[in-house]
């Protein structure tokens, strides 16, 4: 598991910096955002913690497709298959791997981001711990959706179809938490229902994404 | 001799030899002089007080940023056109030292909004566009790292280098369009009505003339790393 | 250790390719499959790897199983080194240096997959096979682009390393390995039209 | 030291990250430069 | 040519619905922004028009990556390079055909979606013009994107941090001429500008899309 | 149309692998390239066929050419069929019937290209050439995973219908063909370590 764990990540690094593009692509949505709805102060501190979270949504998003499809082609995850490693535990590592390259960035680099759409000061907190809480079960839910569709080639959209509703849950109590925290007002329950989803779906998601492999691997 | 002789790699690393300590030398000594002067020993602005100093920073930083980019566009069309390695090598070297200085202004200039305009950040557009150009200059470093062969990644750069121009100038004036902004108009142009006070002016320049001259050292000394890099990379090839 | 394979059918999207197919392999020993293009020899490897569930029958093996195709699992981006630790370790072993010789593979240690010719990938791809350190081998045209040397490296390494431990392997080809083992023909195994079976059945 | 008044936390902070700033460039680019010397100089040696 | 043009759109059909699946992930991030931002009428209207373009980015964005990749790895496209085609004009072909499977939807269905983001009612006529003027740049742009990126397996994340902030003259324009017309001013300028860089882009981009597959294929 | 290459030197990112290779091949001939893995022969083809620039020597050929290797354009996601039939179009031809017969592909017509076995596929790869009917077939490795009898249909097709009218072939390969045609071997012309150009040669 480590070795899968190492060669993930080594072969995101070689693919040409790993670690920054997912906060590169979330540093241009945040500068696309205002030049969509424009420069107004006020507009964007009351939708700037929608917006990071949506933006966290779609980074996580664009680089789920390269968890299995990769290893699917070239035919590595049918030898992953047949190694003596659990499914299950590649699957995890995989996730893992996608959330040491977008996830935690993203959580770390957040509050910069945050600056640019001017979001209250006392929201930075808010921010940070709901990134933390909540990545991780965006990793492991598009690690689901990536199993799903590693059939198909550049199932990109499909993939975002699969995924995007499922992010819902985590995307409403994330955002839900930070505007709550922005606005002074107590974030406890937001926060407690993210680290519950994210739990949860540590729990029980890596059986789905180690049967969908199974299915797609007949 | 033709001048393009001394792109030749080996030449280059002749010539250049002796020129890096001298270029490094008095890049150390004017920004030195520069910044001494400008912190010590000149007064405060009347409506800007202190935070006037910071400007023997940000404006050459941002002075920097702007013309490396353009000197990476100049080497890029050079690569493309006369495929001297050289060029696309400075044009890498270049980059790193482009977002530094991008950073830097971007930085200072953040710092210095607090006071002035009561703002670390504003959609302003000449700091929304300088925003846009670090966006550029990652995307450019990231497109360089992530292409295995160096002569497919330096046509690559270079074709984005040139098409990325063309719209970070149309960029330049959406942004415009879009938003009539807070920042200073030009201040170092030759008319002098508009132009800082002197106090201001001499310590600034020479401080821009420090960080210029250290630009081209780096990017000498870079662009002597990149060539190192890809003799060794011949050389092991060869012996494979 | 024994292979066994007593009636086996398999299917390949929900059309059955191979009735009743019977074998025995012991120790030490190889199986050549041969059969025209399209007759499902992949597909019966895949069958017997795990990889797929068979229509009937039974496969009874005592030991774990190595699958390899053509498509062997080669990172371009990584070193011929880093591929084969990287296989190596999932597997809980070492990379045997002795497999580096064995596979002609010395001089391009530190290249990356990705810059290798079709042969040496494919050289590459077989030395897993001797990392991984599986007793039972199904390989399915294992010596595609492979020059008339390197086709002999690999039945010297199957026949000296594999076999001789005790190892068994099954092998689909149309090319001549020049090693000396049984081989059983697969075309008069073709299921008829009306086979019976498959994921469509309950529609017949 | 000149007194900086009120913005003194702005002016040495802009300095002071300035200043850190241009130090990692030139220690960046110095170290690679050796690096890649040396790299070098092993592979015309040996 | 043609053939080319009708392949590609068959294949997109093939690959799983390459009409639908564009507007169903436009639909997706208008659903998320609301839940992200939370539901008031006023701040919703305020900031639809760039939502809405925003939204029409990331979408055209999420499938740049098939216009050439695939075409790589299976040979075709070094087969195409060697055929009796122009490649500028396989650039364009391609382009015209990514329009077709996102723009084109897109621009037909996006008054619906506006409605959900209560856009004001001027803005309808203008987003409509708008889009249809701006999104066969965002095509022709992406597809240069996608030729830089060819040869990297699944250069996703990459190609969106190429091609964002090439996109950024569009949505300045594209966002500023639906808001103007939301807030009934004169919105003739943009709408000249977007015309004239989708006129620019098409003209010139092709050349160097194809320089790009010409340096990627050697 | 005769093909002439006159001291051609190859590289291959950056390092030259072929040097001063010269051949001549008349109307109505083929040519094999043989070698061991990693000599150079893919490298060869490519720059015959105009992917990638030679370091030197001249490449004279009155007529375009076509370039196949084992990627081959064959869309899984559509049809034989379509598959043909798009490559027909860009050539500006239409698909002869006796394409499908040359390479026993007619039971095969309607099924998506992604559901055949290897060699089916590769059959579809090869069926290719007999639809865009260029005079210059450059091939590298034409028959892998073919079956003999597929072998020979392909032989047949490159005898009766393409040198037969005039063609020309070069082909790379590391199976026997069963065609009457001279073959080159490219072991001597193995470029030396310190070989002059490639994109590198500025540096050394
Ligand atoms: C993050 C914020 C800022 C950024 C990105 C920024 C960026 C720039 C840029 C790009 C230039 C042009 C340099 C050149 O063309 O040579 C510049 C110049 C200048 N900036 Fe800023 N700036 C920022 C904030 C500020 C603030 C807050 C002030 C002071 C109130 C300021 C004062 C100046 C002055 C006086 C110049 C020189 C004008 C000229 O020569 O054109 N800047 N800045
Ligand atoms: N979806 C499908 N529908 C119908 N037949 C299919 C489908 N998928 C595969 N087949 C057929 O199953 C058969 C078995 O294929 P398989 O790949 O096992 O053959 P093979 O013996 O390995 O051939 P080769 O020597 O060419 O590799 C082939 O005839 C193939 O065309
Ligand atoms: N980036 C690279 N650096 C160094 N050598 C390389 C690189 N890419 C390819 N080569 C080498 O170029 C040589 C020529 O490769 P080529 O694919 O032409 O061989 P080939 O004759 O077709 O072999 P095969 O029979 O295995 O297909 C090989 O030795 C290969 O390892
Ligand atoms: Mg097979
Ligand atoms: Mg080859």
């Amino acid at each position: 598991m480590k070795a899968l764990l190492v060669r993930d990540l080594r072969l995101a690094i070689r693919a040409g910096g790993g670690f920054g593009l997912g906060l590169a692509f979330f540093l241009i949505v945040v500068i696309l955002v205002p030049f969509g709805v424009g420069p107004e102060r006020e507009v964007l501190t009351r939708i700037a913690p929608g917006i990071l979270w949506v933006a966290s949504l779609l980074a996580a998003l664009l680089s789920l497709d390269r968890i299995f499809a990769l290893d699917f082609e070239d035919g590595s995850l049918a030898l992953l298959a047949t190694a003596p490693l659990p499914l299950e535990g590649t699957a995890l590592v995989k996730a893992l791997a996608h959330w040491i390259t977008t996830g935690l960035p993203l959580t770390i680099a957040a509050p910069a981001f945050g600056f640019l759409l001017n979001l209250a000061t006392e929201a930075y907190v808010y921010l940070f711990i709901s990134l933390a809480l909540g990545t991780p079960a965006l990793s492991v839910i598009g690690t689901f959706g990536a199993g799903l569709t590693i059939g198909l080639r550049r199932g990109g959209l499909l993939l975002s179809l699969l995924v995007l509703p499922l992010y819902v849950p985590t995307l409403i109590f994330g955002a839900t938490a930070v505007q709550r925290g922005a606005a002074g007002l107590d974030a406890s329950t937001p926060m407690i229902m993210l680290a519950g989803i994210t739990a949860g779906v540590l729990a029980f998601m890596p059986f789905a994404t180690a049967a969908t492999l199974r299915i797609n691997l007949r | 001799m033709s001048i393009w002789e001394y792109a030749n790699p080996k030449k280059f690393l002749d010539w250049t030899g002796p020129v890096v300590p001298w270029a490094s030398g008095l890049a150390a000594l004017c920004i030195c002089t520069g910044l001494i002067w400008g912190f010590f020993f000149t007064p405060d602005d009347f409506r800007q007080g202190s935070t006037v100093k910071i400007i023997y920073l940000h404006v050459p930083s941002a002075f920097l940023a702007i013309n490396a980019w353009f000197m990476m566009v100049v080497t890029s069309i050079i690569w493309l056109v006369r495929r001297h390695h050289v060029s696309a090598l400075a044009a890498k070297a270049a980059a790193p030292i482009g977002v530094t200085m991008t950073v830097m202004a971007l930085v200072t200039g953040a710092i210095w909004g607090s006071p002035m305009w009561g703002t670390y950040w504003a959609w302003d557009p000449r700091l929304t566009s300088f925003l846009v150009l670090f966006v550029f200059y990652i995307a450019y470093l990231a497109l360089w790292a992530a292409i295995e062969d160096p002569d497919t990644a330096a046509d690559l750069t270079s074709v984005f280098a040139i098409v990325g121009s063309v719209f970070a100038f149309l960029s330049r004036y959406a942004v415009n369009f879009w938003n009539q902004g807070l920042h200073q108009g030009a201040s170092l142009s030759l008319d002098k009505e508009e132009n800082v006070a002197d106090v201001f002016y001499f310590p600034l320049l020479v401080s821009l003339a420090g960080f210029t001259l250290l630009f081209i050292a780096l990017v000498l000394v870079g662009t002597r790393t990149e060539i190192r890099a890809r003799r060794t990379r011949a050389l092991q090839a060869r012996r494979a | 250790m024994t292979l066994t394979v007593t009636s086996l059918d398999v299917a390949r999207s929900g059309t059955p390719v191979l009735s009743d197919v019977s074998f025995v392999v012991a120790p030490g020993e190889a199986l050549i499959l041969r059969g025209p293009n399209g007759i499902g020899k992949t597909t019966l490897l895949r069958t017997l790897a795990g990889l797929q569930p068979p229509l009937a029958g039974q496969i009874a093996a005592s030991d774990e199983s190595a699958y390899s195709s053509h498509a062997d699992g080669i990172k371009t981006a990584l070193t011929v080194e880093e591929n084969l630790s990287f296989w190596a370790e999932v597997y809980g072993n070492t990379v045997p240096e002795s497999v580096y010789e064995a596979f002609d593979l010395t001089s391009l240690r530190q290249r990356l997959a990705g810059t290798l010719s079709a042969g040496q990938k494919r050289r590459l791809g077989l030395a897993r096979l001797g990392v991984i350190a599986r007793k039972l081998l199904y390989l399915d045209e294992p010596t595609v682009s492979l020059d008339r040397f390197s086709v002999n490296l690999f039945a010297d390494w199957l026949r000296d390393k594999h076999l001789a431990k005790g190892g068994i392997a099954v092998i689909a080809t149309h090319i001549d390995l020049g090693i000396d083992a049984p081989t059983l023909d697969l075309t008069p195994f073709a299921a008829v039209r009306e086979a019976e079976g498959g994921a469509d059945e309950a529609f017949l | 030291m000149p007194d900086l008044g009120k913005y003194a936390t702005e002016v040495l902070l802009a300095y002071g990250i300035s200043i850190a700033l241009l130090v990692a460039l030139v220690l960046v680019v110095w170290s690679r430069s050796r690096k890649a010397k040396k790299a070098l100089e092993e592979i015309e040696n040996g």
